[in-house]
Parts: structure tokens; C-alpha cells; sequence
């Protein structure tokens, strides 16, 4: 559209338009076999978040994993994945293919291996940054996330800085009393970025037998269930704090997307939509070009934070 | 066990396999399509929408994840379907209304749009010779029709076995009647009474010299595919292989989300990608 | 039904059945004007528990206060209520009709109003209990909840406790990062009961002008779209502590009343589901029934916890 | 200023007035209803379904709780809409689809079920005995035609001003063609350019000696309702009243969520049970 400018920027990293995906809802190596062959080369997002990797392989959860609620979806995955060094080794190679700049997102189980896997990244050029996952089991904390005390975040994006100068993001989870502490906690620790949010504590039971439907036993509430959760984290995290912010959580419509940004995120994640759609992005970035065209707003940066006032 | 990493199957290994004898399938897309029948059978509802796209590239045993089209999100996501019959341009579906989101798309009318995604998934390999032994149990029965046609085509000689809970899920055998197939209730209400199980141990004889040793293919409820399993795997005849169509919690259908798994001796696998069908020796039961 | 008994227990306080309504969601006085007018002697609910009341008259927020988001309503209506002593003057009496335990919501700005407003209904014969809601905005915490705090939860409680002899609930946040701390608070406080969850928070912008849509500006997120958070809640704190919870979060069906109590419940609270239907909850008992039926459960009381395994 | 206590208000204050001349309104109910019409009405829609009781205890200005029948959940809760008719078993309202609730109800088609709450609300009071005058806005002329059927019973001279947006809003404006109407709309495409305000200073006029003072009923966008306040409480003569009737989101409708509140001089007041027609002077503009 004549005169819009979509384009948003995290640090130094330019983004074409302000939607990228969100971790472990789309795998674009999969993708390019079932979709598209060309997908690699006409990516929809403006950015490439891959599945969580961590330094050891993990074969995930038991299944079932997926439960469907109420506009929502509970899953406990468990962060299954290849661990760092296979990722490393079979995927980096081919993601250096997409035309879009890569976020590697990882986890530790331990606060040390944030430090570990920000190095270990730190001085490959297919990766434009880095996420940290801090919602993961942790051993240290008998496996509660890291991420909900301020003192660990802190330390291990502290871990993660020190090891690397790339473009370092925070995810945080909603599973807190007060997020803002968190993000500053990250920022602290010297995150250049946060994304919020991560998924919320759920859990579901099997309509008959009346046990615990997960495998896992609870789970990750994502969806339009919990937009108002997130919406809600990024307007407080965004007024909050400098840096910038990543939304995410129920993003469906070109409609959420431009309630994000609103709420104060330079740029978008879409997780649980995908699964409506793969390849909806695409055409949201249309729409959110509409709708800001519609309310006289000209630039993605003119977009973030408008609910501020 | 260590996860399985999720590539791609190299050229070669089944894939292409199945796809003999058809053209190639076309990339899996989302499809907005018009539901032109929708009629009762029995306990299942059988709905029809046009979809060119789908019905020249689809294979049997592969799905579809079906959803309503437009913005309620209630329910949010797609639901997986087997893709039970082709038209020119037509497919069909068979649907057990058990829950929220196969109620809702049970309920669809003549008229209204569907958001259906597919082709999706591995569908059953139509390489080997011998006998096929096709057993279905319940809406399992769905993706078996596609198959018996593929198989008939190919002059490939047949057993046809369908088993029911009751009479208002055997009606749906007569979805079947281009097919000889025996129809089994565990009620009795319908053809002989009993599981699909009882008669397969008949059916997994040696072949006669030189001749292939028969091939199951089956579709149902978790128990009966893993009678299935244990049955063909202990029938003493060498060379039977068994395929299994396994329905598990999907919320892609395309190997992004990782909720779909199913354990294989190796690790887990993705029954969207990996799947929906797998031989079932690579399976733990 | 034959043989099904769906009585159920909080403390001496007997229910027919185990379906009580959420403060705040039932107004039993206008619907008996508006629906019913025998509603009062004919009540559906088990249990009725009204509109929150504090110690001076609240007018509540500025409108809209209500905003519908995905299988969930935000709503801020800001603890409107006519005050303790108009309440105990005008409403009591009316309320002394019902057919049904009364349990008296109260909420303070500070903390000493738990023990004031306790007091105050101490002697009220028609009053079967009180339950604290915890969530009010507190002037002496900036106006945060002093129910996310778990020092400051047991103060309130300990006030009540000192205050009334009465059965005693204190109505858990589930914006907290360990809900389990704060029921745990409130036990050592001399709570004889806990109810979970009150709403979750979020926002939402208005579509068109990208400004908070609720005159607030945030506001409570309830309805199915919690019912997950609501479920785990339930299961933890049930599972963690020995008094008896009271389940709430998104109870629309009998399905879902099965399982909260399965979850852990002893009753279940039904809020936002009244709002697609007022008169739902005298329905959901025969549904009830059916359901516990077909899983060959014959009470309430073997039903709750059963999930627990 | 403080909370109003929410008390039924007390015999004879309107309420009851409203009543005369219709049987006493049977207590609010849930009601299953089949749609038996829909049809496009310009931008809107308009929907039709039996309701027996609704259509024996509606009064004019009264209005339902609808949403569609059935177990999905988004969206979640029934919209308020207007009795725009009665039939003998049978209630219609217009519908203009702005969001995903309205948009929802808008495509029911006939056969389809809602679920309606009703007859709620406090209609206009149709006590008065002076001319009437009736402005209605875009979609908030849809519960004035039962307005205006009703003081049509009762003799009462009318003028009935309705103003549009646009020709697509303004084909509604067909729905009172039993009434003599002017019509307005912005962009001048149908009847005469400009806001219904515009032609209220002339209406109210002083009266003809010994006759009551005219008396308008207003229904439409917030911006309108003020303007309409203000023209009517500016005009000078004495004794005018004007009911407005307000639209505020709602989630319950019967009182209980006190969600729906208008600031009026004494405090906050209900729109759903102490409204949704107020006195324009209760009102705070
Ligand atoms: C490859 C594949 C092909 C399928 N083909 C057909 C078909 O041809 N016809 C047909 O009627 N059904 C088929 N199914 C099953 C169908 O997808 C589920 O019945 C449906 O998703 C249930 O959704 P629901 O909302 O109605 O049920 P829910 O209310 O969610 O649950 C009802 C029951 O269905 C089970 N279930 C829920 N979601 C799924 C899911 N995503 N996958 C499997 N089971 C689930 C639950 O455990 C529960 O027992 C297939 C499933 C797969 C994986
Ligand atoms: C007493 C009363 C009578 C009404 N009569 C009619 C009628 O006859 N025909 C008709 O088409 N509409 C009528 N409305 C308005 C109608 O209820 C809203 O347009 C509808 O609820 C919007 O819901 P949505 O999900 O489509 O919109 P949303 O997507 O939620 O919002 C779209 C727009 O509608 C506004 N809105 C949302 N919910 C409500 C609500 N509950 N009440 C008022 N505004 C809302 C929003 O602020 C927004 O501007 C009436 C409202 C009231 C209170
Ligand atoms: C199936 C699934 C897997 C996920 N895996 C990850 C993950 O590996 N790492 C991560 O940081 N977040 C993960 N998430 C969380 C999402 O990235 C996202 O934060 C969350 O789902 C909210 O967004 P949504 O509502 O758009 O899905 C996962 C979510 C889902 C639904
Ligand atoms: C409109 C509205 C008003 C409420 N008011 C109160 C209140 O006054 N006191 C209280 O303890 N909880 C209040 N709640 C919270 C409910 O009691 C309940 O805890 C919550 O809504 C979750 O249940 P639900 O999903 O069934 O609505 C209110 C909820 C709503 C939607
Ligand atoms: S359904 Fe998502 S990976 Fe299989
Ligand atoms: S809509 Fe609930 S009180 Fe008016």
C-alpha cells in the first residue's frame, strides 16, 4: 500500500512486516515438505523462531499432549528436540536458506546452560538472535521454571549475555504475580528484548475417566483463550521498560495483530493460529495494512504503544 | 530413547512407494469448500465438499483436517478426518459426531464452507502382491473404502472385514457395497456376532508356493489395531506385514506442533507427518 | 435419581447439591423481579453467595465495564455494592427467604476491614458463612490485591478468624505465581475453606480507537476461557491442603461440574455460565446426576478428588 | 455520589404505566426458538422466530437476550437486541451486524435455533397524551416500529423521523411504510441530506392552549441521543419530556452483573432492568 511502512526493527535487525511465529508452532523444515517446496525462499513471517532447543536432546512428554479447551489449546510437548549440538549441525545449515532473519530460542535446564547455548551460538552468522526460554523445567528448582523467580532470570540472562553479543530476547511467562519484575529482572541481566508471553498454566481432565488428560498431567494454555492475558502483560511490560517487546498469545486476526502492537509490541508473534492455518500470516500482514490505513496510522513504529496516551 | 528428528523421509522409502499408479501429489493447502451433500448414515454423517485440488492428489489413508469456516473460535482448531471417498472433484468424509468439534462439523449443511487442509500425511503403501486383509473397526472404517477401490484397481485380491459396536454403526457398511465385505457387531445385531479380530487368525494362512504372503490393512480404535498387530505378528506366516491408520490428538497436521506422537521403537513419530499410517512393527504396543 | 446422593459438605454447612453460584454473577433479588417470582423459594443454586460488599458504599468503575473476548468476558465492574450496612438492613432480610446456606461475600480496602465486616455479620442468623475476596484493590498496597500476597492474606483471614465463628472462605487470586502458597496462607490464617478461582486479569483495546476498551482500563478475565487455569488451581490446592474447596472458573455444563469436583471440589461455583442462562444451574443437577451415573459414581462425595488418583 | 441500591421500583411508577392498554408482561424466560425468517434489509438483517410467550408479554422499547442454541462458546454470551415486531407467536428484530456476536445472529438462517431471553427491560412509557415524536438512528429505529404501532392504537398523532448513515442503512426506513415517515441521511442519497436533529427544533413547538406538550422517544447512536437531549430540554417548551433508549454493552441483561450501567444524576443506573428507556433529564449527558 502506497505509503505504509510495515517495516519494525528489534536492535539492528530489520523485520519487512511486524509478524513473525511463535517457538514450537511452526517448523518450517516440515513445512517446506508438506506445503510448500518453495516455503524456505517465500517465507510468510518477517522472522523465524525454531522449536526450543536445549543442550541435550529431550524426547518430550508423554502423550496424549494436546488438549483442545475453550478457544484454547493445553499442550505439554516438553520441549522436545534434537538438543543444540544436532540442531546445530542438520538445521542451521538449511535454515540459512529462509529469507527472513532467525531467532534460535533455547532453555536450560539448568541456569548454566543458557550461558552454554548463547555461546555456542554466538559466532554463527545464520543466527540473527537469541531467545531465551526461561519457562523450562528446571533441575536446580525441582522443576519449576526458572522464570518465575526474578533473581534466576536474571542470572541467567546474565549467563546468556556473557556468552554472546548477538540481539538476546527474554520470553516470559505469564505464571507470575508481577511480570513487570520479571521483565526488569531480564533486562537487569541484559536482555535487549522481551517477549510475552509464553503459555499459561492449564489443565484438563478426561471427560470419562475423569484423570489428568495429558500425559504430563497439566500443561500450556495458548490461544485466543488467553489474548486478554497477554494483551494485558505487554501493555504493562512495554509501559513499563525500554526495551523493546515482542507480543504474543492468541494473535488470530490482522485485528490482534494490531492490538499488540498497540498495546506497546514492536513486533508479533503468532503461535496457536498457525494451527488454524499455516499459512496465514501471509495474508495478515494484508489486512493489518487495512486496518491501519483505516485509522490513519502510517507506520508500524507510529503503531507501537497507540493505547499508551 | 532419543527424539526422533524430524526430517523429511529420503526418496524412495514408502512414500513414493504409494503414490504408484497415481500422479504425484500436489502440496497440501488450505481449501475453503462448498459442502454440497451431508446425510445421515447410521451412527456417522457423510459429508461431501468440492475440492479439485485434494481429490487429484489425495491417496488412501491420507486426511484432512476439516474446520468451519469463519472467525468463531469455539472450536478453534481443525479436526482430523480420513479422506473417505473421491469424486471427480468431490470428497467425502465420514464423521462420528463423539465430542464438540465432530459434532459441530457433523451438523454442517449443504451450502456452507469448510476450511479443509490436505492432503495431509503418509497414506498406506500399495506396493506388495499378496491378499490384502482390510479390517476396520467403527469410523475407522472411513479411509478403508478409498483403500478397497486403490486395491481393486490394482486387481489386488481381497478380505473385507468391518466391525461394529452396534447396528447404527454397521449402516455404514453399507458404504461399502461395491466391496464383498463381512460385517461383524458385538452385539450381533448385525452380520455375525463378534470382534474383527476373530476371524483375521483365518485369513493369515501361507500363501500357496511363490505366492506373497497376505498384507493387513487396518484401521479402528486403539485395542482392536493392537489385536491387529499381535495377531498378524504371531500368525507364524512369514512375510505378513501389517499397516495401521492410528488417530491420536493432532492440532497441525503438518509436523509443526509435535502433539501428535505416537511411540515407535526408535521414539516417538509424528502421526501427521510420519503417519497416520505406519507398519505396524515399527510401533510399540 | 435412585441411590445418588449429591449432597455435599462445607464444614457443618449442608448442600443439596453441589452447584452454588459465584459472588457477583447472581443477583438474586432483581431476578426474582425480572424471571421468577418465586425464584427465592424455588432457588436452583445450593448455595447463595451475593454481590461482594465492603465496608463504605462503592460506586464501582466507569463504563463499559464489560467486554466479551474469546469464550470469556472481561469485566471490571469495580466491587460496586451498596455497602455492609445497607446491605445488612435492606437485603438480609429479604435474603432470610431463600432456600439456601447464605455465604456472605466481603472484601476490604484495608486490612482491617476483613475483621470489621466479619464481625459485623457475626451474630446474623441468616448467614451460614462468610467468604473474604481477597482481590479487592488494597489502598494500603497501591491498590494491588493484598490476596497475592500470603502475609498479607493470613493477616486478613486471622481478622475474620478473630472476628466471627463462622464458617470462614477465603476466595483465591490465580494471579499469583503459586496459588498453592497463598491457600496455604489463608489455612494458617484460620480459613476453614478456600474457593478458586476469582478472575484472571487481562485487557483489551478497543478494535477502532486502539485505546483500553474498559473505562478501568484492565479488568477480570472469567468464563470457559479460565476454565483450565481454574481446573489446575482447583487440583493443586485440593491435593496440597485438607479444607475444602469451593471450584469455580468457567462451570458452563454438568460435564464441567464433574470435573472440578473430580479436580478436587466439594462444590462447585457456576458465574458466568448464568449470563447465557440464569436459571442454568437447576438444569445442570439432573445432568449431573447422568453423568455420575454412567461413571458408576453414586455421591458427590466419591466423586471429589477422584482425578487425584 | 453513591451506588443506587438495584430495587425492583415500586408500583406505579412507570412501569406498570406502561402496561395499560396490554395484558400484564409474563415473567423473563429462556426460549428455544426456530428462525422461520431471514432476510436482507439493506445493511441489515432482519430475523424472525416463534416465541409465543415473548410476543403475548413484549411491550414497545423492551428487548431480548439472543444468541445461537447449542454448546459452542464464542461467542460466549446473547446480545441485547430490540423487539423490532410481534406477531402473533412470532418476534422480529433487525439486526446490523458490527461485531462477531451481532455478526453471528445475522446469519441464522430459517430452521436454525436461538436461544432467546425475554422479554426484558422497561419499554416506553406510553401514558403521555401529546403529539409524538419519533427519531430513531440508524439501527436504533428498530424497536420504534412497535413503538409506533403502539401509540398508533392508542390515537396518538405522531412524526417519525428517521435518519441514516447511508442508502443501505436507509432501506430500512421500508419498515414503516404503515407510518408516515421522513427520512434523512447523511450522505443525501435517500430523502432529505443531514442528522436527524436537524428537523426537531421544529417539532417541538408550543402546544395549541390546553393541550399537552409534545413528547419525544428517541433510539439511536450515543452522539444522537445527547443531541436529541439537549435540542429537546433547550427548546423552551414547557413540559416536553423524552425517553431515550440507550444501547451499553450488557452480559446479563436481568440485573445480576451490574455490567450495563449509564451515569444517571443519582448514580449509576442499569440499562437492562431500570432502563433501557430513561428519561433523557435522569440521564447524565
Ligand atoms: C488421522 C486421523 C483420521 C481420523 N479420521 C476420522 C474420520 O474419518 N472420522 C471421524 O469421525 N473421526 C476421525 N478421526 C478422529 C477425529 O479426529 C476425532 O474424533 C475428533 O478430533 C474429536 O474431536 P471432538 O472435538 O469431537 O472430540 P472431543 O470432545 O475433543 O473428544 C471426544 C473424544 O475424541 C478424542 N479426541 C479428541 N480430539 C482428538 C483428536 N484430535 N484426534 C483423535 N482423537 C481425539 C478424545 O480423546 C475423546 O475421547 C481421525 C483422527 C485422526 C488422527
Ligand atoms: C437494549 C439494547 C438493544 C439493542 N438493540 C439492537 C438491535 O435491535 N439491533 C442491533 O443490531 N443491535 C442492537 N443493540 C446493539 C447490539 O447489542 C450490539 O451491536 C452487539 O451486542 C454487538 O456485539 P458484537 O459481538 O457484534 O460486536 P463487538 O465485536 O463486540 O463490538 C462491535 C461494536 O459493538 C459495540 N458493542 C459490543 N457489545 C455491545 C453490547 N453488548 N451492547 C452495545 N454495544 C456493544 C462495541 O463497543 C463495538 O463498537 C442493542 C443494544 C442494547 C443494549
Ligand atoms: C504446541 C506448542 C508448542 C510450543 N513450544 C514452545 C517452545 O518450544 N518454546 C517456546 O518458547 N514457546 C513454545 N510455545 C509457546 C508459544 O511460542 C507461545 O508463546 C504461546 O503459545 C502463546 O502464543 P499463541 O497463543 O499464539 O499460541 C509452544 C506453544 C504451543 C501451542
Ligand atoms: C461480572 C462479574 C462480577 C463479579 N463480581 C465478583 C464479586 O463481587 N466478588 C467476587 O468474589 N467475585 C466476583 N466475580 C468473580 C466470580 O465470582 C468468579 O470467581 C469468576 O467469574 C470465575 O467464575 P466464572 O468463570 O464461572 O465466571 C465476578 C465475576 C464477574 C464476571
Ligand atoms: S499434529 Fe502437529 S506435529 Fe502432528
Ligand atoms: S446487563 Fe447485567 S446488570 Fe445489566
Amino acid at each position: 500500500m502506497a505509503g505504509m511502512d510495515l517495516t519494525t526493527r528489534l536492535g539492528a535487525i530489520e523485520l519487512r512486516h511486524p509478524i513473525m511465529n511463535a517457538s514450537g508452532t511452526f517448523d518450517v523444515l516440515e513445512a517446506d515438505a508438506v506445503l510448500q517446496p518453495d516455503l524456505l525462499a517465500g517465507f510468510p513471517f518477517s522472522a523465524y523462531v525454531p522449536k526450543t532447543v536445549t543442550l541435550k536432546p529431550r524426547e518430550g512428554n508423554v502423550p496424549p499432549r494436546l488438549y483442545e479447551t475453550a478457544a484454547g489449546l493445553l499442550n505439554s510437548i516438553g520441549l522436545a528436540n534434537k538438543g543444540i549440538e544436532a540442531f546445530m549441525e542438520e538445521d542451521l545449515p538449511r535454515l540459512a536458506a529462509l529469507k527472513a532473519p532467525l531467532i534460535v530460542s533455547v532453555a536450560g535446564e539448568r541456569t548454566a546452560d543458557y550461558g552454554v547455548c548463547a555461546g555456542m551460538l554466538a559466532d554463527r552468522s545464520e543466527v540473527a538472535a537469541v531467545e531465551l526460554n526461561v519457562s523450562c523445567p528446571n533441575v536446580e528448582l525441582d522443576g519449576r521454571a526458572l522464570g518465575c523467580d526474578p533473581d534466576r532470570t536474571r542470572r541467567a540472562t546474565e549467563e546468556a549475555r556473557q556468552a554472546t553479543s548477538k540481539f538476546l530476547i527474554v520470553k516470559l511467562t505469564p505464571n507470575v504475580t508481577d511480570i513487570v519484575a520479571l521483565a526488569r529482572a531480564a533486562v537487569d541481566g541484559g536482555a535487549d528484548c522481551v517477549s510475552a508471553i509464553n503459555t499459561v498454566h492449564g489443565m484438563a481432565l478426561d471427560p470419562w475417566t475423569l484423570r489428568p488428560v495429558l500425559g504430563h498431567g497439566s500443561g500450556g494454555l495458548s490461544g485466543p483463550a488467553i489474548k486478554p492475558v497477554a494483551l494485558r502483560a505487554v501493555y504493562l511490560v512495554s509501559r513499563g521498560l525500554d526495551v523493546p517487546v515482542i507480543g504474543m498469545g492468541g494473535v488470530t486476526t490482522a485485528q490482534d495483530v494490531l492490538e499488540f502492537m498497540a498495546a506497546g509490541a514492536t513486533a508479533v508473534a503468532m503461535g496457536t493460529a498457525s494451527f488454524r492455518d499455516p499459512l496465514l500470516a501471509g495474508r495478515l500482514v494484508g489486512g493489518l495494512e487495512t486496518l491501519m490505513k483505516e485509522r490513519g496510522i502510517s507506520s508500524a513504529a507510529g503503531l507501537t504503544g497507540r493505547s499508551h496516551g | 530413547m532419543a527424539a526422533r528428528p524430524a526430517q523429511p523421509r529420503p526418496a524412495g522409502d514408502g512414500k513414493e512407494d504409494a503414490v504408484k499408479g497415481r500422479e504425484a501429489p500436489g502440496p497440501a493447502a488450505l481449501h475453503d469448500c462448498r459442502v454440497v451433500e451431508s446425510r445421515p448414515v447410521g451412527a456417522y454423517r457423510l459429508i461431501s465438499f468440492v475440492c479439485r485440488e485434494i481429490a487429484a492428489a489425495a491417496r488412501p489413508g491420507q486426511f484432512v483436517m476439516v474446520r468451519e469456516s469463519g472467525p468463531a473460535l469455539d472450536p478453534l482448531l481443525p479436526r482430523p478426518m480420513g479422506i473417505h471417498d473421491i469424486g471427480s472433484d468431490l470428497i467425502s468424509i465420514l464423521i462420528e459426531p463423539v465430542g464438540k468439534g465432530s459434532g459441530r462439523l457433523a451438523a454442517s449443511k449443504v451450502g456452507d464452507r469448510l476450511a479443509v487442509l490436505g492432503p495431509l500425511g503418509r497414506g498406506f503403501d500399495l506396493q506388495k502382491k499378496g491378499q490384502a486383509v482390510i479390517v476396520g473397526g467403527g469410523i475407522g472404517v472411513s479411509p478403508l473404502k478409498l483403500l478397497a477401490r486403490a486395491l481393486a484397481e490394482r486387481g489386488r485380491s481381497m478380505r473385507l472385514i468391518l466391525g461394529f459396536k452396534s447396528r447404527d454403526q454397521a449402516a455404514s457398511a453399507g458404504l461399502f457395497r461395491d466391496f464383498d465385505g463381512e460385517v461383524f457387531t458385538e452385539d450381533g445385531s448385525v452380520g455375525s456376532r463378534g470382534l474383527v479380530s476373530e476371524p483375521l487368525p483365518g485369513c493369515l494362512l501361507p500363501p500357496p508356493e511363490g505366492e506373497p504372503a497376505p498384507e493387513v490393512f487396518a484401521c479402528g480404535p486403539g485395542p482392536m489395531l493392537s489385536a491387529v498387530a499381535r495377531i498378524s505378528s504371531e500368525c507364524g506366516v512369514p512375510g505378513v506385514r501389517t499397516q495401521v491408520s492410528v488417530a491420536t490428538h493432532m492440532a497441525c497436521g503438518v509436523g509443526s506442533c509435535q502433539g501428535c506422537v505416537v511411540a515407535a521403537a526408535g521414539g516417538y513419530v509424528k502421526a501427521c507427518t510420519e503417519g497416520p499410517v505406519f507398519d505396524a512393527e515399527e510401533l510399540k504396543w
